[in-house]
């Protein structure tokens, strides 16, 4: 029979006031099993520990039953205590009198038939309680940031200077991602290259950095602190050792008129080319779809003119295998395409761009070097309409949260614009001005008191040509429902922050969950914000939600903590209290049949397939098989599974089943 | 039926299977099931009104498995069970060819899963009106009259498992019945190891259930064990849009959910 | 003691059946429920079915209940204490209008509760067990009780056996003490007359010979016939459960933690935990091994230690099987010459 | 005669309505005494046997709570219950079992007085409907089964 040492907490008064202590442990001295039941004024207190440490030891308990308060508040007290009276900790329950009890019913009987009750099913589950042992997974202290953008930039240096060597994977030529792209940013106006610059020659001069770009991930296999990640490095048709970056080639390459992509489409690059003169790594890529060589099969003058040799035609894209123990997203987004917007004009009037694309007309290394010309003839605009919410908030259009960032960046873009062309004037049409953040408001007051914006509250219903102006129609709601009619030189649209292509496709490659808008979800919208319902996998940046700079790297530190969190032991300590599958002599081997209708249940894809191979190696049963470093124990499985082949230790069948006989059964 | 005797001959010649699985006369209301290995064998198959019973129910059983790749006789009931064995990974493509036969006798082989959800999207797999009848009637009784209804029926059970036995999804190899830590289950028949059984059956079945109905032609003590099942699918379909063994790839309703499912009864 | 010959009127019966309950005796006899007729508790012989061949259940159960109750237990903190079952509480009953293959049946089942010790609780029961039953005036194709030593009309088993006359009359047949007893208490029986019972009884053919099957069976536990036999076979209980002789049983305790009953439940060696270890080994993995030892311990084992044959040809294995074993058949096959 | 006073087991999840339940302590709200808590890691895990335990032993009502829909600490645990109960409430109510003995709510770790609000409610239903007595018959029919053989 078993050894069981009950303690029934006073709590001073608190328990005492309306439960009958000396009676709760006297009736529960009684029960089959229990070696020592006694009552004490505060068990939590260090006499009150010391009482339990000694009983362990003098009467040999193989379990034991706080009766106090809520488990929540001081189980790891009582386990501990218990580990250190040299009693498994996993053998200790608490009984939860007050809270549950004594706090919310009157000093009655039956308070303190009910703290019986409780305790009864207590002991009665304890005895039922296994020995367990914390789960320990070694952890390779080794991270990969997805994405170089400003997120994963400020991510992959803080872990690096955190002592830990981290793998960058940038789908481009060039790190960078969109900030690089920015002429100023706001509230600062300070020059968005001039800060991001030296943070990507850091990444790329880091000693505990590799930076791969142009490269994708392939597939993830594996779990937290031991991820597999297979990455496709595209072929840059280039030996970047032997390639010193001289440039040489790009400006030899005949084929000099394709849309560049940096300049969203307002400038042109060859095939060979480096994204921009900043670019980290500064080493041309050859654009296939548009290389003659690859295209007709014949040219090759890049390779003729490379002083060192280093263009490869052939070069094959190359898989590799990388080990890390924690990855972080930060692959950014994407804004709407020209398509989106057919009442704007966007695509069919050449004056009609997107804020990227005024971005770059704006910025000093942009296409017409600082100077705001429309794309159309190269005038300088004289009237400029910004339309914000350009899909955003739009049910209609199937987006219905807000962008976040364009107000910002609007009521900047009417600065930078001013500041440019004194005697121009910019129109913001706009629903709201969202301007929460540090200095963020006075900086739009300042667009419209300083640089004369003229911010107009409502929508836009069309955008036309006519004789080369842009007439832009739309209303004031604050002039009750007025039409507004502006004749502008140009327009742009503060268009919606999307997620990225294919991140639907990499969040199934990583098994990390998506809003319904495609963008990454967080493991807890609150307290987890940087987490996925992945273990070992964090979020940074606007590949979960549209975020400004400051944001995006306050994400990336965070989530940089909690990969140098991760990476501050050798192994991963986890609570032992998961889900197992059962196992059985041959030729059972397991209950489990092997159904899998437990592995679409689970949420944190813990649950694998295992294989029971005879001696000669042939399979003669597939089981489930529960990951310990992946599964998060909440038991879903365990209620679903038919043939009860998954168990739920600290919360078995046998425990919970013991439970409802004894609550129902004094 | 000829034609089916020289189809099983020839897939039997021909290698393509090692056993077909399929219908010989019975010594009572319903046809047999008959293992045909030998090509004489073979002449034993008929296919009448009398071979209901759902054949898939072999393709679990471990002698049957051994005989090597099976051809089976199927109705729509038997076809959508081996869809739904199939989404619980117990075979895999190609180990089973169906012998569907149509209404007017015509035999259509189907070799892979593609086929038999083609199939089945043309037929009709809804509950019979008669069906329906039944679980309305039921459903107008008062809780009271429910509970001395099942109490009558369950109290003729003797826990002979006939039902388990007979229905091709319950394949565990321990049942939770069996699984004794805890005892779930009591395991004598007594008014409430009967009801228990089957009301955690019908559960096991809940959104598995194919409707073929042999638990209760199997039941030696006729408790209409159909019905709980019936009830089920009703719902089911009401409440999940979800029916089960349309597709191999299905994921049964229980092992998933949708963030919307309506309920009124959650406070 | 020397089978009495009496001649009961149809009238009588009730007057006989009235006289037992009289007496506080527990009646069991077949009753239609619903779709099926099975044995059930009735206090007037109108409950009585009116035209039946064979109940679904055999009769065992009025000495081999599903579920026997052999002792209650409490546990408290100084140990286990338990409390025999009270024997006196087990009531005196009466099988009334069973077939002579039920009370055949008996002999069969006594043999294994008695096989080396006596098995209290089922004596008991046996012993307040009156048993009147009707000879067979009709037969169905699942019939084979006389390949199996007994007959539509065979006395063995029965306290009194009534089989049905022209005229509206029932040879009685007083078997033993018990049934004297009966006869004089309830002073419904007349003086005999002279019938030719032969005449009365169902004609069911010899099919197989019963000693073949023995000697081949025992001959061939290696038989392909088992695996071949039982291929269709998908291993519930079925025909364990309405088999009047089959006697396995499981023992389990029903508890609620603290105190509970240990009970004595039906079995079926058909089911496939029915034999496995705790080492997981299981010495009839498959399904043809436990056909086998159903059809084995009938016909090789209890001839071979109990001196009885396991079967009694009532058929109803064949009956309530869900997918036809019928067992007659395969018994025929057996008893040729080779298998 | 006293009044009738139902036992009722309560089967809570530990992240939300157990926590909730603390809160009820933690802020004195008093309710009825018949309600005893068994904590779980999430309502997912519960069992629907469990529930037909706890009638078999003897209780007259039941409460199931967990967290509201897209709280779960599992992400999914409570979507699944959910399911999970839409089936197998019908299917007990189908074999005559009465589902209003049975109670299901979302009470999150902030709701304390809702708590209490939910058990009070649920004894008041219980007692209504009095002592679960049919079901108790049945659970203790084991014990004199056999007299039952010949019914």
């Amino acid at each position: 029979m078993s050894k069981i040492g009950v303690f029934v907490c006073h709590c001073g008064e608190n328990i005492s006031a309306t439960v009958d202590c000396e009676k709760v442990a006297e009736t529960i001295s009684k029960l089959p099993g229990v070696a020592l039941s006694m009552d004490y004024k505060y068990m939590c207190s260090d006499p009150g520990q010391t009482i339990i440490k000694e009983a362990i030891k003098e009467h040999n308990l193989d379990g034991v039953v706080v009766a106090a308060c809520s488990p929540r508040m001081h189980e790891p007290t009582f386990r501990k205590a218990c580990a250190e009276g040299g009693l498994n900790q996993y053998l200790c329950e608490m009984a939860n009198i007050r809270e549950h009890c004594s706090w919310v019913h009157p000093r009655e009987n039956s308070t303190t038939e009910k703290a019986i009750d409780i305790v009864r099913t207590m002991v009665e589950k304890v005895k039922r309680n296994a020995p367990l042992e914390s789960i320990k997974v070694p952890v390779t202290k080794k991270a990969m940031v997805i994405g170089g953008g400003v997120a994963g930039i400020q991510a992959a240096l803080d872990i690096a200077n955190a002592g830990h060597k981290v793998v960058m994977i940038e789908r481009d030529p060039s790190i960078g991602g969109h900030m690089s792209q920015l002429s100023e940013t706001f509230p600062t106006l300070d020059c968005s290259q001039c800060i991001l610059t030296p943070r990507m020659v850091e990444v790329a001069q880091h000693p505990n950095i590799t930076l791969i770009s142009y490269a994708e991930v392939e597939s993830l296999e594996g779990f937290i602190g031991n991820f597999k990640v297979k990455v496709r490095k595209k072929s840059k048709s280039l030996d970047e050792k032997l390639c010193t970056g001289c440039g040489l080639c790009t400006t030899k390459c005949p084929n000099k008129k394709i849309p560049n992509e940096f300049e969203r489409g307002l400038g042109f690059r060859p095939a060979i080319y480096v994204p921009f003169p900043q670019a980290v790594p500064n080493k041309p890529v050859i654009d296939k779809k548009n290389c003659t060589y690859y295209t007709k099969g014949k040219c090759r003058i890049c390779e003729k003119v490379c002083p060192t040799g280093a263009i490869r035609f052939d070069q094959p894209d190359e898989i590799v295998d990388i080990e890390v123990g924690a990855i972080v997203l930060c692959t950014g987004f994407d804004v709407k395409k020209p398509d989106f917007f057919p009442e704007y004009g966007y695509g069919k009037y050449k004056d009609v761009i997107d804020g990227l694309q005024f971005e770059r007309l704006a910025s000093a290394s942009g296409p017409t070097q600082g100077v705001i010309r429309r794309p159309s003839d190269g005038e300088i605009p004289k009237k400029v309409v910004f339309i914000a919410c350009a899909g955003s908030r739009d049910p209609a259009k199937g987006i219905e949260y807000c962008s976040k960032i364009c107000c910002m960046y609007t009521a900047k873009h009417a600065m930078l614009y001013k500041h440019k062309v004194h005697e121009g004037t910019p129109y913001v049409f706009y629903m709201d001005i969202r301007a929460g953040g540090k200095m963020y408001e006075e900086f739009v007051r300042r667009a419209i008191v300083e640089d004369e914006t003229q911010y107009i509250r409502g929508r836009v219903s069309t955008v036309y040509e006519k004789n080369g102006k842009l007439i832009v129609k739309g209303v004031d709601t604050l002039m009750n429902g007025r039409l507004v009619e502006i004749e502008a030189d140009l327009v742009v649209l503060a268009t919606a922050g999307v997620a990225n292509d294919g991140a639907e496709d990499l969040a199934q490659k990583l098994h990390v969950s998506y809003d319904s808008y495609k963008f990454f979800a967080e493991a807890h919208p609150k307290l987890k914000p940087v987490e996925t319902n992945t273990a070992g996998i964090f979020l940074a940046g606007a590949c979960q939600a549209p975020k400004d700079i400051p944001e995006s790297v306050a994400a990336a530190s965070g989530a940089a903590v909690k990969v140098c969190g991760l990476f501050a032991n050798n192994e991963l300590t986890r609570e032992p209290l998961i889900a197992i599958v059962n196992r059985e002599a041959p030729p059972l081997y397991s209950n489990c049949v092997g159904c899998f209708m437990c592995q679409t249940v689970c949420p944190y894809q813990a649950i694998e397939r295992e294989e029971v191979k005879d001696r000669s190696g042939k399979v003669i049963k597939t089981l489930a098989y529960i990951n310990p470093g992946l599964c998060q124990g909440c038991g879903t499985c365990v209620a679903l599974c038919r043939s009860k082949s998954i168990d739920l230790l600290g919360y078995t069948n046998d425990q919970v089943y013991t439970e409802v006989m004894a609550l129902l059964n004094d | 039926m000829n034609e089916l005797i020289a189809k099983a001959k020839y897939l039997l010649s021909s290698k393509t299977v090692d056993v077909v699985i399929g219908y010989g006369k019975g010594s009572g209301k319903y046809a047999r099931a008959e293992f045909i290995r030998k090509l004489d064998d073979a002449d034993k198959m008929i296919y009448n009104e009398t071979c209901i019973q759902n054949l898939a129910t072999y393709v679990q059983k471990h002698e049957v498995k051994h005989l090597g790749k099976i051809a089976i006789v199927a109705n729509n009931y038997t076809l959508r069970s081996l869809l739904v064995l199939a989404s619980e990974f117990q075979f895999t493509e190609g180990q089973v060819l169906a012998l569907y036969i149509t209404p007017e006798n015509k035999i259509v082989e189907m070799p892979d899963f593609k086929s038999i959800e083609d199939h089945l999207a043309t037929v009709d797999t809804g509950l019979k009106p008669d069906e329906k009848e039944i679980v309305d009637r039921i459903e107008k009784m008062t809780v009271a009259e429910r509970w001395d209804f099942w109490q009558k029926e369950f109290a003729k059970c003797f826990k002979c498992f006939a039902c388990r036995s007979s229905c091709p999804l319950c394949y565990c190899t321990k049942c939770m019945t069996e699984s004794n830590q805890p005892q779930w289950i009591p395991v004598a028949a007594s008014d409430l190891g009967n009801m228990e059984w089957h009301i955690m059956r019908a559960m096991h079945l809940a959104g598995r259930c194919v409707n073929c109905g042999d638990c209760a032609r199997a039941c030696p003590m006729d408790i209409p064990l159909n019905l709980l099942t019936y009830n089920l699918i009703e719902g089911i379909e009401k409440d999940f849009g979800a029916k089960a063994g349309m597709k191999a790839t299905d994921i049964s309703t229980l092992s998933t959910f949708k963030p919307d499912d309506k309920e009124n009864f959650i406070k | 003691m020397e089978t009495e010959k009496r001649t009961l009127k149809k009238s009588s019966l009730e007057k006989l059946f009235n006289s037992l309950k009289g007496e506080g005796k527990k009646i069991i006899a077949p009753v239609k429920k619903g779709s099926i007729i099975d044995f059930c508790e009735v206090s007037t012989i109108q409950e009585m079915a009116e035209d039946y061949l064979l109940t679904v259940q055999s009769a065992k159960s009025a000495a081999f209940p599903k579920i026997e109750k052999l002792f209650d237990y409490v546990i408290s903190q100084e140990g286990v204490s338990t409390k025999d079952r009270n024997l006196d509480s087990i009531p005196e009953m009466v099988l009334f209008g069973v077939r002579p293959c039920d009370a055949f049946g008996f002999d069969s089942l006594s043999a294994i509760f008695n096989w080396e010790t006596k098995d209290t609780i089922y004596s008991k029961r046996l012993e307040k067990l009156s048993i009147i039953s009707f000879s067979c005036n009709k037969a169905d194709a699942y019939c084979f009780c006389t390949s199996v030593n007994g007959s539509p009309g065979s006395i063995a088993g029965s306290d009194i056996l009534l089989t049905y006359a022209e005229n509206d009359e029932f040879l009685a047949e007083i078997i033993t003490e018990k049934g004297k007893i009966i006869a004089e208490k309830s002073d419904a029986f007349e003086a005999s007359k002279d019938i030719d019972k032969s005449k009365l009884l169902a004609d069911v053919p010899v099919l197989f010979d019963v000693k073949k099957v023995v000697k081949n069976a025992t001959a061939s536990f290696d038989s392909e016939i088992w695996v071949e036999q039982s291929l269709r076979c998908i291993g519930c209980g079925s025909c364990a459960f309405v088999c009047p002789t089959c006697a396995c049983f499981d023992i389990q305790d029903e508890s609620n933690g603290k105190q509970g009953s240990r009970l004595r439940l039906w079995d079926s060696c058909g089911f496939s935990l029915f034999t496995i270890h705790t080492s997981g080994h299981n010495p009839r993995e498959v399904q043809s091994a436990r056909w086998r030892q159903r059809i084995m311990h009938k016909f090789s084992y209890m001839p071979d230690r109990l001196d009885v044959i396991g079967c009694v040809g009532c058929g109803r294995c064949s009956r309530a099987c869900p997918v036809d074993m019928n067992i007659k058949e395969h018994l025929i096959q057996i008893a040729k010459d080779k298998i | 005669m006293a009044e009738f006073e139902p036992k009722i087991v309560a089967f809570v999840c530990n992240w939300c309505t157990y926590a909730g339940a603390d809160l009820t302590g933690t802020s004195r709200i008093k309710y009825a005494a018949n309600v005893k808590i068994i904590r779980f890691p999430c309502t997912g895990r519960i069992d629907f046997m469990l529930l037909l335990k706890a009638f078999a032993n003897g209780a007259d009502g039941i409460i199931v709570s967990g967290c509201h829909p897209n709280d779960c600490h599992y992400t999914y645990g409570n979507f699944h219950a959910r399911r999970r109960w839409m089936i197998f409430r019908k299917l007990i109510d189908f074999a005559g079992i009465d589902i209003n003995r049975i109670s299901f709510n979302w009470v999150s770790a902030a709701e304390g007085a809702r708590w209490a609000e939910v058990v009070n409610t649920t004894v008041e239903t219980v007692r209504k409907l009095g002592p679960y007595e049919n079901y108790k018959q049945v659970a203790l029919s084991i014990y004199d089964q056999e007299d039952k053989t010949h019914e």
